[in-house]
């Protein structure tokens, strides 16, 4: 079977609501787990911005959180622990048409995925990517992350962790991302914004979240964070100013902010590839070589 | 092949640094422009600078196989390259040196040898005056027309201008000059052949093969001796409309193709043995997911970093074992150049087809040796038949992305399709694609799972045409090899039957599916088979008997980095002939 | 075995987050500090809330493999459990469950349905009462006093406090006397074994041999099901010095291990088949530079992510073929929690010997079961040998940390030592640890290199049992398995025994070096073989006929990710000798 | 045989100088490599030092600069391509008397080994983390690096790269190293300096060495640095402050600064184990458990 394109949809365009991007089965999230306000957020964020589901390609790794492209109406993948911004390039640069929404969790991402992180963030892939940052490892059932606090007790950890947590928003930043914002699961007006401005911005934008894990993180609970956050926008915050950016993002004690830290205007990835010029995307280009370019090639040979 | 009336073969030696690559290329684009037949082998090392580099050059007027077991003109770029090898010149020979730095060995009978006097010659002082100069002489010896190599000359320094070409024709013309008036030169005359051919590598059929087949994806992180696919992926992705990137590292390659090859590209990637071992969990994801990608794995000596420019057949259990459980994908070793284009296209529909992972296994010898090939076996309009692709909207309802058929194939719709929402998971799920773990974890949904994917595989083998017997079926020997050692054996096999040994060859291509049933019939009618394997343990032999219970007689091995020439064969042969042995390894000569 | 006087299984169902494993607690320990054997089962999901998890609980007053082919009592903790198992109830057996919210089916003959008032009878709104008050209940039906249960009770909820004990000793102590008021209890009562026996798991035991072994070194990134290893060292870390360390993957966690193991360190780690297939390369690079380090693989369901809870022998290729080349390790795959534990210094001591990479081959059964032992089978001091190993420095000249020696065992020196520094290289070297491609690359040294390697795993085979044929020599069937599976095909055996059919069993433990040649004669002397695999494809057997050639006349295998029970493999004997089959798939009954 | 203890060497110290340093071969290096000058300052920092052969453990990856342990008398680990850290880490911790200085390329660190040059960071294992970043691939003869300027043309981008490059300072700081230094392989003395300071530091150091490589990069060359080099030192760069510090590592212009960028003081890994207090390296320590630790082991378990 010949590939063909696929048919560009006229269909008068309905309003679509959150519900609509409701998926097949119910999450099975702990009752109270934060990421249900990431994924409530998330499929506000789609609605309000006139998103379609199969104009969607959400992509995670494995964990509690990576569990959601199961639970949310658009095309998903599911792949393996650490790799869906790998993956997810590839599938960008493969139907740059696609919203690319890589979801998942603070192990995933930063933890064995973390070398994606900084070169997907340095290359600057026009993806977003929305980390829930329970600070623990919740589908292993408990153990330290790479954003535990020191001293944390967990079972791999049962005398409390001696390592410094890593601060994704500051990595970020120096890696190259281009838009770095920092929510909270448990204020979805607000990261809904968030998501809406980061899924707009062209390159990549990282959205970490803290979405507390109610089951094997007694530390950073919802109360923990309710007391402490304060918005950036709430204190004019300039975008533009990495230096404040990083300060603000290093404050983990009263004051925890949330917020969009940093943005920037770059090149994209694929919007530096000649190669995506013809608009139709490469996966659904027609195979098949042409005699211009066959005899290009047979003469290099010669 | 049947070596033809014109078979010579040229070696040059040198240490790393000392531009060998250029007079090779010189006399190789003489021969292939000439119609004749052309294979090389590079024996180098994992070092930019120093060391040995030897550069053989074989041409004949028939097609050939391997870079052959002999050497008629020998060029040493340096001491260290006379005074290993001019013991293994035989009369006819050539050795072609600088006598102002490099002094000669006491050579055998009937071996000439041509000192160059090339800072007298010489009208400049480049150091590379003695590679050009040595060129010229050769020329002459080999009874060129001066012309053909000043032709040569131009075409390859076209690029540097001028003066450069200049200063190289007249360095040529005083080796060729100084030849003419000094040296013998060669009784028979160059032949030509019907038609100009082209020069390719094996890694560079495999790119080629892919382009033709409509990669519109290619990922890598270089590793030798891969790296030739990225180059020319690279080279051509603007031409072709092929993204080409490189990645972080293997498993950002890896996973970088299977999500280019879920939105419909064709994707593949090329690495070597470490690099692929950091590839094996993406290969099993895209299995699961049923994504088909395809992955290359050009083998060096192992085991780890072990060798890096040396040749090898150790990672075939590697591949078998690529990733935890079972599942499905196609393992395919092409035999030789022209093959490894001709699989690329035939493995890209099989793995639309049955939608999981290709795996290609190739070795050193086979993708960094540089052949000639007649540029019109090369076709690059392929069949292409993307199976069961959807890849317009709809608005059918109740599609299922894993929908439990008969053939155990599920119609697959490319994202951004409207109507075929859906996620493709690496969890074990059920035809929709749910995860069994979310509810709970049904083990009859399990196995049919597992049975559906595996039922992809029950016809699959059909598809794959079985190997055939090569040469007379009442043979003394048969024997048998996998992947690149196709062009040594067949060399051997005739070799062996000028002498009057009669030996056939069963030469396997297809490691997954495997033709255990066709290899067994062919094999119960064999007097003796020995089987012919580039590595230390014996993989493929030992995955042949585990596919088909069958044990053989003998084993020709060899696992030093060199690869086998065709009497290292021949010497196997005649020692599993003499008395029963259990494994013949040959001494590799050449280099010591 | 010989299934005891007494042997009985309690099951509980519900679903995750219902707190089932904490009436599983406390019955297991009373029933352990009783003396009774015990082996648990735990069905569950890869989700923290929801699904169905089921976990049986054996007792026996002998010595047990398996949780069993019956169930004596089911607590249902919620409807789910009730639905889906009360048909598999038999006659003599117990259903408790919370009359309040949950509809008994139509059971069976002579099943005795309890029902539990339970907020009649609760003095707390604690959503757990159910499970207390089945457990006293439980206690009545089994006949035993209840002060036992009450002393379970305050040593479970000593550290939350009195209250808490309280409340439990309450709730409990109402379901008793309801069941004692309503329900018939068992005939027999409940023995009591010589001395009280221990609870741990195969991961337990696996961390437990390690650290006896002398482990000082322990890293991981946890992957389900290997993290109970990382637990029990993680708990167990100072109170034994050693260093554990939880890491960003499985790449480094395999590196930084090696890395500790260079200095001297026993040095381990554990995970599944997706986090082995990243620690390939890693082990690929310790055989290359001649470190000792041992690497678990805790085998699941696969492929990929596959089914994170359920378990499958399907890693074994993957296993045999982890990273590129070839070179030498051990693979051992141990088939008893006991045997995971004494596994550990002998394949430490082994390792240090051979200077090579173990691997341990467990699945999720063996290493997540729970099982009692007791204490005195467990040897904290076992013997230790560390092989040629240098560990005082010297002012001698001329070490060499290749050397090539006639067992091709070569003195290792640690680092810090004073008179042998040295480099150790993943790339090719010679026996002073000088990169062959730094040079030339010399065919005579590597292949010299390759074969000092290989050379010790000539004699390692003696250093290891061969495998034993348990059970009559003249029995119409031996049944293979390998590793987890020893005791369900003991059991088995012990089963079809009391039928009057005659099997006898061969466990294979070694995987590398494989004892091909007993296994041919032992087998050799079997009228009919059938091989028992958890996985879909064979790949023991696969295995088994590469290294010995042998077939064999059928297979009993299993990939719906739950376990084997006795009378899967009691079917599949009795299929295999009804008729003329391949393959025997039992069908998973007891969760539709 | 069972363990002892190594003899701890009572000899009178001889004063070693940087020739004692060399190694069994001479580096197979082409001639110009920067690798030469990085060599040659880490075997005079060593002699300064005054350390021993024995007292060193020297790590690499993979990659033409990867093969100096082979070039350097001491205990040497020649590893994975981009595992260098990792062995490191392991092998500090199994001998934390052991000096462990970790050498390798921009590709071998930043590329593959990106993932444990973070986490190494965070973690502040104390140990020396030698960088000679020629920003390509050499070994292989050519091709981008992840520290590659945008534009660049090598034989995997022959149409110019199109990927900002990483910054190792920036990063380092941002994931917590607490020592980050730049050096340049042209300037030996200078290199030998912060060498020594790098190795006497307590944590994680890093110093990131514009080592050019003559063959295969063509735009960063020995004279492209020579003429933009400017010395921190000389400017009176206050080593407490990150912003500056990654102000300043930012520049690549007509201005690039070396010296030591960034330093604070933090419990290192090994330091926070009290595992490691008996100050006898585990990796030496005799094998057996005692009888109360069997007996906790046990009490555990009934
Ligand atoms: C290669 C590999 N290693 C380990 C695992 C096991 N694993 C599954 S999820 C997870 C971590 C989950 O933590 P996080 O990403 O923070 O997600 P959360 O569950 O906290 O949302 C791990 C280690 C795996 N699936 N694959
Ligand atoms: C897993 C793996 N992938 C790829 C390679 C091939 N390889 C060897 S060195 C190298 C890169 C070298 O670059 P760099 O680290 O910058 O060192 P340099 O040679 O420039 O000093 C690569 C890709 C390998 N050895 N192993
Ligand atoms: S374990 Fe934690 S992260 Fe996972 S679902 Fe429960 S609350 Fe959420
Ligand atoms: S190729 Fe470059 S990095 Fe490698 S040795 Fe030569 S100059 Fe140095
Ligand atoms: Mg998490
Ligand atoms: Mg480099």
């Amino acid at each position: 079977m010949a590939t063909t394109m696929p048919a560009t949809d006229d269909k008068p365009v309905i309003p679509l609501t959150a519900r609509d991007f409701k998926g097949l089965v119910d999450p099975d999230w702990c009752a109270g787990c934060g990421d249900f306000g990431v994924l409530n957020a998330l499929q506000r964020s789609c609605a309000e911005l006139g998103l379609r589901p199969h104009e969607i390609l959400t992509v995670s790794g494995i964990g509690c959180s990576s569990n959601l492209p199961g639970y949310f109406n658009s095309y998903g993948m599911h792949t393996l622990h650490g790799r869906s911004l790998a993956v997810a390039t590839g599938a960008k640069l493969g139907n740059h048409r696609l919203h690319v929404i890589v979801t998942g969790g603070d192990g995933d991402g930063y933890g064995i995925g973390g070398n994606h992180f900084t070169h997907t963030a340095r290359r600057n892939v026009d993806l977003t990517y929305v980390v829930m940052n329970n600070q623990i490892y919740g589908l292993t059932t408990g153990q330290i992350s790479p954003t535990s606090t020191m001293g944390m007790k967990t079972k791999s950890t049962p005398f409390g962790s001696v390592e410094a947590p890593l601060n994704p928003i500051t990595s970020a930043i120096m890696n190259g991302a281009t838009f770095v914002a920092r929510g909270f699961s448990g204020d979805v007006r607000h990261l809904t914004e968030l998501m809406k401005q980061a899924i707009q911005h062209s390159g990549f934008s990282l959205i970490d979240i803290f979405s507390p894990c109610v089951t094997f993180n007694h530390d950073n609970s919802n109360a923990f964070f309710k007391e402490r956050i304060k918005k950036l926008e709430d204190e004019g915050h300039d975008t533009n100013d990495w230096k404040t950016a990083c300060e603000k993002a290093m404050l983990f004690g009263d004051t925890i902010y949330t917020g969009l830290f940093f943005q920037k205007q770059a090149p994209t990835l694929g919007g530096s590839e000649p190669v995506l010029e013809p608009d139709e995307p490469l996966g659904l280009q027609t195979l098949g070589l042409d005699k211009e370019q066959t005899k290009r090639i047979i003469e290099r040979m010669m | 092949m049947a070596v033809g009336s014109f078979d010579f073969t040229i070696a040059i030696g040198g240490e790393a640094g000392q531009g060998i690559a250029t007079p090779g290329d010189i006399l190789a684009r003489i021969f292939v422009r000439r119609g004749l037949h052309l294979n090389t082998y590079n024996a180098y090392q994992s070092i930019i600078r120093g060391g040995h580099i030897f550069l053989y050059l074989r041409v004949c007027d028939e097609e050939i196989y391997t870079h052959g077991d002999k050497l008629d003109i020998l060029m040493c770029l340096n001491q260290d390259t006379m005074d290993r090898h001019l013991q293994l010149m035989r009369p006819g020979s050539w050795v072609l040196y600088n006598e102002d730095n490099i002094k000669p060995g006491e050579a055998g009978d009937g071996v000439q040898l041509c000192p160059l006097p090339v800072t007298k010659l010489s009208v400049t002082r480049n150091r590379l005056s003695q590679n050009t100069m040595a060129v010229g002489s050769a020329a002459h010896l080999l009874g060129l027309d001066f012309q053909v190599l000043e032709e040569s000359l131009t075409l390859r320094f076209q690029r540097q201008g001028q003066a450069v070409i200049d200063e190289n024709v007249s360095v040529a013309r005083a080796g060729y000059d100084h030849s003419v008036a000094n040296f013998e030169a060669f009784d028979q005359t160059v032949p030509t052949g019907p038609k100009p051919l082209a020069v390719w590598s094996g890694n560079e059929a495999l790119a080629m093969g892919g382009a033709a087949a409509g990669v519109k994806f290619y990922a890598a992180y270089p590793m030798s001796p891969a790296t030739g696919v990225l180059h020319w992926m690279a080279q051509n992705a603007r031409n072709l409309g092929i993204m080409v990137r490189q990645v972080e590292d293997e498993i950002g390659v890896a996973n970088m193709v299977i999500g280019a090859a879920h939105t419909g590209c064709r994707a593949m990637c090329a690495t070597s043995g470490g690099g692929f071992a950091l590839m094996t969990e993406a290969v099993g994801s895209a299995a699961m997911m049923e994504i088909p990608a395809v992955f290359i794995d050009v083998m060096r000596a192992g085991p780890s970093t072990g060798v890096p420019t040396k040749t090898e057949q150790g990672d075939l259990w590697q591949v078998l074992g690529a990733s935890q459980g079972d599942f499905e994908r196609f393992i395919v070793a092409p035999t030789t150049p022209v093959d490894c284009f001709n699989t690329m296209p035939e493995l890209f529909n099989l793995t639309d087809k049955y939608q999981c992972p290709g795996i290609v296994v190739s070795d050193l010898l086979l993708s960094e040796g540089r052949f000639s090939i007649a540029p019109d076996l090369i076709d690059m309009h392929p069949h292409i038949d993307r199976g069961e692709l959807i890849t317009k909207g709809s608005s059918t309802d109740g599609y299922m992305r894993y929908k439990d058929t008969e053939t155990g194939i599920s119609p697959r719709a490319l994202p951004g399709l409207e109507g075929y929402v859906h996620v493709v998971a690496t969890d074990e799920h059920d035809e929709n694609s749910q995860l069994l773990s979310d509810e709970f974890t049904n083990p009859h949904k399990r196995r049919k799972m597992v049975e559906k994917r595996a039922r992809k595989f029950k016809v699959a083998i059909e598809d794959i045409k079985p190997p055939e017997l090569e040469g007379p079926a009442d043979a003394e020997i048969t024997l048998i090899g996998w992947g690149s050692t196709y062009g040594v054996i067949r060399e051997a096999v005739e070799i062996l039957a000028q002498q009057g040994v009669a030996v056939n060859h069963l030469a396997i291509k297809w490691i997954v599916p495997f033709h255990g049933e066709a290899i067994t019939e062919i094999l119960s009618k064999s007097k003796r088979v020995v089987v012919v394997e580039n590595s230390f343990s014996g993989q493929f032999y030992r995955y042949m008997r585990s596919e088909t219970g069958l044990s053989v007689d003998g084993h020709i091995r060899k696992y030093d980095g060199e690869p086998f020439i065709p009497h290292h064969i021949v010497d196997g042969v005649k020692a599993h002939l003499a008395e029963k042995i259990e494994c013949f390894v040959p001494y590799q000569e050449a280099i010591t």
